[in-house]
């Protein structure tokens, strides 16, 4: 078991978002969180990362309690989270952008090989790699974001809603991206609107109804039960 | 008359040229779609036809009048408003007083832009969220509030770009329906969106930009049959499909 | 779906019940302390006293001034002593060259500071944040430095007021309380202009503006516009206490009436007491002036600058645990009830 | 005490009336006063702090002279402990700090008046607040002695409650002239070019329009004329435009800060005149010379005041000394004139009888105090009728040898002789 | 008026400038991080000073004491961002000027209450005297604080741009929490951007101090145009910062000299004004 989470509570100013929510992500998976505009997806990723700080519940991370860490000891742990709303480093270069995103890889080795790789999966990166990272288009900025969270070699990798903004065509080449990062070892907890793509690319998925877990299952499982096409597939 | 004219628009960025004499224009009451890649120069045209950037070329005409170069708010009061691809609200003011913000350009009477501004409120279905600070929403409610304040200046033409990202699929149906009540009410629509789940069914018309040059125009079936199109664009169309 | 929305109207309705009656509690304790600060000079004889009362309202009229365009619209100025300058000299200069009451030179000191404002307003409203703020202060300097050198206003060796007659013409009195009445009830406008914009379109635009000014543009707010109508406003109330400044010390020059400390003072009774609030400058005055008048006080006469040590301290205090403003400790419900 | 509480209802003639009344029934009980509260307010904080420090240091020794017995001391109320007309009253100091703030200055008046309810003040160094703190005074009918404000205006505001002991920037710039006549007579100098330099406050442009005024009387040709903003960083380009202008005298007048800044640029890009006049100040401040050194050496200042007066007048080097062993430093000419004022006004409210204004005031009007009993070079203390300026004061001419400030003029004063020219920078 | 009169004006206000530039590259970079103008940076310089003159007073070197005042400054900057800084960061921007102008009057009237008002110098400069080039004087402290004020320009600049801690310190500036997303401790990296703007402040005093006057409200005068410098520089550009100096400097110079003294300053304000309304961002300004 590579994540788990236990009757987590969370919430901004002491207004909770997400309440006793459970799951777990086996090594290697591709979990996915489906549920509607304001559920507490994001909730969710942000405290497992760090960024907010739980009110209850437990979260293990490989074998280790990381729910009282700081966001920056989480990464080190093994975490990348690439957010909702991208948090790219618009003043600095496409090549800064990434490089800080291997910040706690301290090998310079390991870091170039990363970079390669990445330049390798992302030539439109490599292409613009001295722009300044505010300058691009909305879906440019998003590859960046993906790119930067692989970069520190996470054991799992959290996206939230990574096709948002995203030409169709890119929409499916990172959602195909996601399986191959999966398939080179990296397990993946997705967040994820477009949900039939979500649902078909997961081993298993969450369905979140206002901060809490109201269903789970296999995605194709989940795809062809009633309840939930009508609630997030419009069918 | 055509509502909007735009004639050989023209933008650089130092080397880079963001948009390439694109001319197009909408009529009255219409709602075209602009498609088109991720950098291919969409929200540098809005910004233009907005007057937030000032073109390097080219003409616009709205309803006649030559508003090349115009400030925004000139632009807006004539009746263009546009929504934020990167979303703006006015963080520490409620949903309500975000909206009211948007009528008072029409009036100058409080009760009556608080009026206006839950009626619009209630029609997107923000309403719940009335007294909400507007930095509390998620993202897809600050785009909804994007386009509730735009709509509360009682635009002729809504430029709307990207506000319907990062919905479930239910939910971009709602959105798609909220889309064509606010053209039953005679507003003209202008849309940026990459969920072609929205645009095909909405779109009147649809106008592709690839490389800040205009590839294609035509209807949403015509567009979607575009060999062009679909290279750059759309991929292979199966998810397309299965919505 | 239906459900929620009804639902959510009967909270709302609630909240507008609780609402007003907050309101009325709040309208109940209002009209007590407006009677008592008009009955207090007959009860409170120690001048000294009524000194302090004094200046509490008038600098509570300047950070009020300052409010309307730094908390308000957001545009942090530190050069607002021109204002208060201009109205300071403007009234002095009438009286002496041509002897203008300074009631009326009140009202053209007012309408220069406003002219001033906009001439200083339109180049400069194009900056944002920081670069706006040290231009203000840079603008408020060249004034200062141009005032000290400028014979006809007396250049850096200042303004004796005449001594004249205490009536009310002359703006000048012997005694304490006319002057407590008059800033009292330049306070009192300086809260009722402030409650007008706040209630009305210019007080949305300009919080609009303060927020977000791409946004607001592309609502049809014309930013410049409005930002120079908060700064108008804002210039003449400033005039305002200048003038009362002049009239109560009768003895003004560029050092006391144009330097930066007026500007920082204004600046920071706004934002110690809450910026873009009615009540924040209010109270932001009525702590900081009492603290620095009894420190100065109590602990000045030693020479060793302990009384400053201890105001530092205090403000960063201040800043440190209410960094909204002491109006935060008043407002905190309301806040809540809008973010949850 | 005395009572000055004024009914705020009361008209202001009513309220001179009341006065009047009050101050009598506190007249009755001035027998049974035992302690005279006066108020002190000088800069104790902000950038004159330090100058602010030593008044306060020259005011607190005369009280303690005043309180004290000191027979050797040819003071007025040295010789008995207290004021022995009312019945051996001690004195009570209250020091004020106005931050160089006329603001502060009136506020701290107000204070003192109402709430400390003191019977007189004294203060404030700057004219600026020196004006707004006579001015609360003066609503109040309580006499106000200043010893250490020069702006020759606050004497000519027509007020009843304001006395002036020490001479103004008038006299004092007059003073140059007199002594650059005397220079001509004994040969040292023929057509000297003249420039000035001063700093744009309100003293200091005083100085400089008076200057050029009497330069203009007395003949002397002035080749350049800066003011300059004080508390700058830098004085390059004034001493770049003094240089430029090439004067053989440069009269100077600037607080302590620039003083010191300007001496080292003079040395830095090697201006050279034959003398440098200064307007004290800065150039008498005792952080003058610890800061410059030799470097200071050979300035000329107008002073009021020398440590080597008591070569004619023994007392001066007893109270410098009673100073010294409590302060740590020597008086200066700012400490003595503190010092000088507060006896003065002690001296009335004795002769008063009483602490009631208008009496102190009466009495004030009737000060005549002869030059032995005077720290100062001057001939009495005795104010003119109209203005309230002691007529008899006069000021000194200083020079730095040595590191000592020592009398140079006017002749008959002067404990060693003049240094004329100064070296230049490179010959020393 | 001489031609020399006008090139040794020049080469003075070129000297101050560098100076003014040394004294804006610490209020510059804190500004950079975390988007804060510290009020309090003229105190920071007048505690640099006072510990340079407190150690000459035991007989240290004004040479030894520059180290020990730069780390002295150091802790300095770190103290005032743990104990005061950080508990206004999320704070309006308003708040956080006055946190540090709180800390500016503390620390000014602190140095009082220990210092006294009084004036007072370093009395064993080691930096002394002048240089005379082609009939141009130089004075040797002024010189050395300018060369230093280049050799760390260059320094700071290299540190920001080419080094991972620089990127990092950078990527903190623009989103908190986008770089501890990266594994970036902010917390550290706000407190070293203090800690390294205050220790450039205090190496720009412990130059200083060689060669003018310490007061509590020194301060005072330098503050203000440290912030104009940095403004017109463009807030956050450490160029910018070192540009803006010399102009601001030879304008002082060239504008009292040529044209009044006492309207120098109206010029120099004046320059910053026409500059911003030209070039909103400053000179090079990015942000
Ligand atoms: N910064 C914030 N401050 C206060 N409340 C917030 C904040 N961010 C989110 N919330 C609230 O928390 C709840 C859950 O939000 P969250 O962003 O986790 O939803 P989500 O499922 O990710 O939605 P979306 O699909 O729109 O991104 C919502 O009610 C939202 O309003
Ligand atoms: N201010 C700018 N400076 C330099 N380049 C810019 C600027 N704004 C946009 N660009 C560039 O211009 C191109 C067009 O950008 P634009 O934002 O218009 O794309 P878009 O079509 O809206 O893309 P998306 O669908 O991803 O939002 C991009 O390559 C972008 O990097
Ligand atoms: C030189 C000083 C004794 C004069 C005094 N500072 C004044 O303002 O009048
Ligand atoms: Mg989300
Ligand atoms: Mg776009």
């Amino acid at each position: 078991m590579l994540l788990q989470v236990k009757d987590l509570k969370s919430g901004y100013k002491g207004v909770p978002a997400i309440h006793d929510v459970s799951f777990e992500i086996k090594k290697g998976e591709i979990v996915v969180i489906v549920g509607g505009n304001g559920a507490g997806k994001s909730t969710i990723l942000r405290t497992i990362s760090g960024l907010i700080r739980p009110t209850g519940g437990e979260i293990v991370f490989d074998g280790r309690r990381i729910d009282q860490l700081p966001a920056h000891e989480v990464v080190a742990a093994g975490i990348a989270h690439v957010p909702e709303g991208r948090w790219i480093f618009g003043r600095m270069t496409v090549q800064q952008n990434l490089i800080l995103g291997a910040y706690t890889q301290k090998s310079e080795e390991e870091r170039l090989k990363t970079l390669e790789m990445i330049y390798r999966i992302f030539p439109r990166l490599k292409e613009r790699r001295e722009q300044v990272a505010g300058t691009m288009s909305g879906g440019e900025q998003q590859m960046l974001a993906i790119a930067r969270g692989l970069m520190s070699r996470p054991k799992l990798l959290m996206l939230d809603e990574p096709s948002l903004g995203i030409m169709p065509k890119l929409v499916m080449e990172i959602l195909e991206m996601i399986r191959e990062i999966n398939q080179r070892g990296t397990t993946i907890l997705l967040v994820e609107q477009n949900v039939h793509a979500a649902l078909k690319l997961a081993d298993r998925a969450y369905v979140l109804q206002t901060g809490r877990i109201v269903a789970e299952g296999a995605g194709r499982e989940l795809m062809e039960d009633e309840r939930i096409r009508k609630a997030y597939l419009g069918m | 008359m055509a509502l909007l004219e735009i004639q050989k628009l023209t933008k650089r960025f130092g080397g880079l040229v963001a948009n390439r004499e694109i001319s197009m224009q909408i009529d009255e009451g219409e709602i075209v779609g602009l498609i088109g890649p991720n950098g291919a120069g969409k929200s540098t045209f809005f910004a233009m036809v907005a007057g937030f950037y000032q073109p390097d070329g080219g003409r616009i005409f709205f309803n006649g009048e030559d508003i090349t170069g115009r400030s925004p708010e000139y632009i807006c009061r004539k009746g263009i408003t546009r929504t934020f691809q990167i979303v703006k609200p006015f963080e520490d003011m409620t949903v309500l007083e975000n909206v009211m913000v948007g009528a008072f350009l029409r009036t100058a009477s409080p009760t009556r832009a608080r009026k206006e501004a839950e009626e619009v409120l209630e029609f997107t279905g923000l309403a719940n969220k009335l007294d909400w600070e507007a930095k509390g929403l998620t993202i897809a409610d600050k785009k909804r509030l994007e386009l509730a304040r735009a709509l509360a200046t009682k635009p002729k033409l809504l430029l709307l770009d990207e506000v319907m990202a990062g919905l479930t699929p239910t939910e971009t149906l709602e959105a798609v329906e909220l889309i064509r009540q606010i053209h039953k009410r005679g507003i003209a629509l202008f849309i940026v969106e990459h969920v072609m789940e929205v645009v095909m069914p909405i779109s009147h018309r649809v106008v592709v930009l690839d490389g800040g040059e205009k590839i294609a125009e035509g209807t949403p079936e015509e567009v979607a049959k575009d060999p062009r199109v679909i290279k750059s664009y759309l991929g292979e169309m199966d998810h397309v499909a299965s919505g | 779906m239906k459900e929620s929305k009804i639902l959510s109207q009967e909270n709302a309705s609630l909240q507008t019940k609780i609402v007003s009656k907050g309101k009325t509690v709040q309208g109940v304790l209002l009209f007590f302390a407006s009677l008592a600060l008009v009955i207090l000079p007959y009860v409170v004889q120690q001048p000294f006293y009524l000194h302090v009362f004094i200046l509490i309202f008038l600098y509570a009229v300047m950070g009020g001034a300052w409010n309307i365009l730094g908390g308000y619209t957001g545009q942090v100025s530190l050069g607002h002593a021109v204002y208060f300058g201009i109205g300071a000299y403007a009234s002095t200069m009438l009286m002496m060259e041509w002897q203008i009451s300074p009631w009326l030179g009140m009202l053209i000191g007012m309408i220069l500071a406003v002219l001033v404002s906009l001439a200083i307003g339109y180049p400069t409203f194009r900056l944002k944040g920081h670069y706006f703020a040290i231009a203000t202060l840079a603008l408020g300097e060249i004034f200062m430095i141009i005032f000290s050198n400028w014979e006809w206003v007396g250049a850096a060796v200042g303004l004796y007021l005449p001594i004249l007659p205490s009536v009310w013409i002359n703006f000048q009195f012997t005694e304490k309380t006319p002057y407590y009445y008059i800033a009292l009830g330049m306070l009192g406008l300086t809260l009722l202009v402030t409650r007008l914009v706040e209630k009305s379109r210019l007080g949305y635009y300009f919080r609009a503006i303060k927020n977000d000014q791409d946004a607001a543009k592309a609502l049809g707010i014309n930013t410049t516009y409005y930002k120079m109508v908060a700064m108008a406003i804002s210039a003449a109330l400033m005039a305002m206490a200048g003038t009362f400044y002049a009239q109560y010390v009768l003895y003004i020059d560029p050092n006391s009436v144009l330097a930066m400390s007026i500007s920082i003072q204004a600046c920071l009774v706004a934002v110690m007491g809450g910026v873009g609030t009615l009540w924040g400058p209010v109270i932001g005055a009525a702590i900081l002036v009492p603290l620095s008048e009894f420190t100065r006080s109590y602990l000045g006469g030693s020479g060793s600058a302990l009384d400053l040590v201890v105001y530092g301290v205090l403000i960063m205090l201040i800043a440190v645990f209410q960094p909204a403003g002491l109006m935060g400790l008043f407002g905190r419900n309301q806040a809540r009830r809008k973010e949850a | 005490g005395c009572t000055t509480t004024t009914q705020p209802k009361e008209t202001s003639e009513k309220q001179t009336e009341q006065g009047t009344t009050e101050t009598q029934k506190s007249g009755e009980a001035a027998e049974q006063v035992s302690e005279i509260k006066i108020g002190a307010i000088y800069p104790l904080s902000g950038s004159a702090a330090a100058t602010g420090e030593d008044l306060a240091n020259g005011v607190k020794l005369a009280v303690e002279i005043i309180n004290g017995s000191y027979p050797d001391l040819n003071l007025p109320l040295a010789k008995d402990a207290g004021l022995p007309n009312l019945g051996g009253a001690k004195i009570k100091l209250i020091l004020a700090d106005h931050q160089a703030s006329p603001e502060k200055g009136a506020s701290e008046a107000e204070r003192l008046i109402t709430q400390e309810k003191v019977v007189a003040l004294v203060g404030s160094y700057h004219s600026s607040v020196t004006a707004t703190a006579s001015q609360t005074a003066e609503r109040y009918g309580i006499p106000f002695v200043n010893g250490e404000s020069t702006s020759p205006t606050l004497t000519k505001r027509g007020f009843k409650w304001f006395f002036r002991t020490t001479p103004d920037d008038q006299i004092f710039s007059e003073n140059f002239f007199q002594f650059l006549d005397d220079l001509k007579e004994k040969g040292l100098i023929s057509d000297p070019k003249l420039a000035l330099l001063y700093e744009n406050t309100l003293w200091g442009s005083e100085v400089g329009k008076f200057e050029k005024q009497f330069a203009a009387e007395y003949g002397y040709n002035v080749v350049e004329d800066i003011n300059y903003p004080a508390k700058s960083t830098n004085l390059n380009s004034e001493v770049q435009k003094l240089k430029a202008a090439k004067p053989d005298i440069l009269l100077q007048a600037s607080y302590v800060s620039d003083a010191i800044l300007s001496m080292k640029t003079y040395k830095e890009l090697d201006f050279n005149v034959d003398a440098i006049l200064a307007m004290d100040a800065g150039f008498i401040a005792p952080e003058f010379l610890k800061v410059l050194n030799e470097d200071g050496e050979y300035i000329l200042s107008r002073e009021v005041w020398a440590l080597d007066l008591a070569k004619n007048k023994p007392m001066i080097k007893l109270v410098n000394d009673m100073f010294k062993e409590r302060f740590g430093t020597n008086m200066d000419g700012n400490s003595a004139r503190a010092f000088t004022a507060m006896l003065v006004l002690a001296d009335a409210i004795n002769r008063a009888g009483s602490v009631e204004p208008e009496a102190i005031q009466q009495a004030l009007l009737e000060t005549n105090i002869p030059a032995e009993q005077l720290i100062m070079p001057w001939k009495g203390i005795k104010f003119d009728p109209e203005t309230h300026q002691n007529v008899l004061g006069s000021g000194i001419i200083v020079q730095i040898q040595n590191g000592e400030y020592v009398t140079v003029w006017p002749w008959n004063l002067a404990s060693k002789d003049l240094i004329w020219p100064m070296p230049k920078w490179s010959d020393r | 008026m001489t031609t020399e009169i006008v090139i040794q004006t020049l080469v003075s206000g070129l000297l101050w400038g560098c100076i003014y530039a040394l004294i804006a590259i610490g209020l510059t970079i804190i500004f950079g991080v975390m988007d804060i103008v510290n009020f309090a940076h003229g105190e920071f310089l007048m505690v640099s000073m006072f510990i340079v003159y407190s150690l000459s007073l035991l007989g240290i070197n004004p040479l030894i004491s520059l180290p020990v005042a730069a780390i002295a400054l150091f802790a300095l900057g770190i103290l005032s961002y743990k104990t005061l800084i950080r508990r206004v960061l999320d704070a309006p921007m308003l708040a956080q000027i006055f946190v540090t102008f709180g800390l500016m009057i503390f620390l000014r009237n602190l140095a009082h209450l220990i210092y006294s008002a009084d004036y007072r110098s370093v009395a064993v400069s080691v930096f002394q005297g002048r240089v005379e080039v082609l009939g141009i004087y130089l004075s040797t402290p002024q010189v050395i604080a300018a060369l230093v004020a280049a050799v760390m320009t260059a320094a700071v600049y290299w540190f920001i741009t080419k080094t991972e801690m620089g990127w990092a310190l950078m990527a903190v500036a623009e989103n908190k929490n986008a770089a501890s997303l990266m594994g970036i401790n902010s917390e550290r990296m706000y407190a070293l951007a203090w800690g390294i703007g205050a220790a450039c402040v205090g190496v720009a005093g412990a130059l200083l101090a060689n060669f003018y006057y310490i007061f509590p409200e020194v301060g005072a005068l330098f503050g203000l145009l440290a912030y104009v410098v940095v403004a017109l520089g463009g807030f956050g550009s450490i160029q910018g910062a070192f540009v803006a100096g010399i102009i601001i400097g030879v304008t002082e110079a060239l504008a009292g000299l040529l044209i009044d003294p006492s309207v120098k300053y109206v010029i120099v304000f004046s320059v910053y004004v026409v500059v911003v309304v030209l070039r909103p961002k400053g000179l090079m300004g990015n942000v």
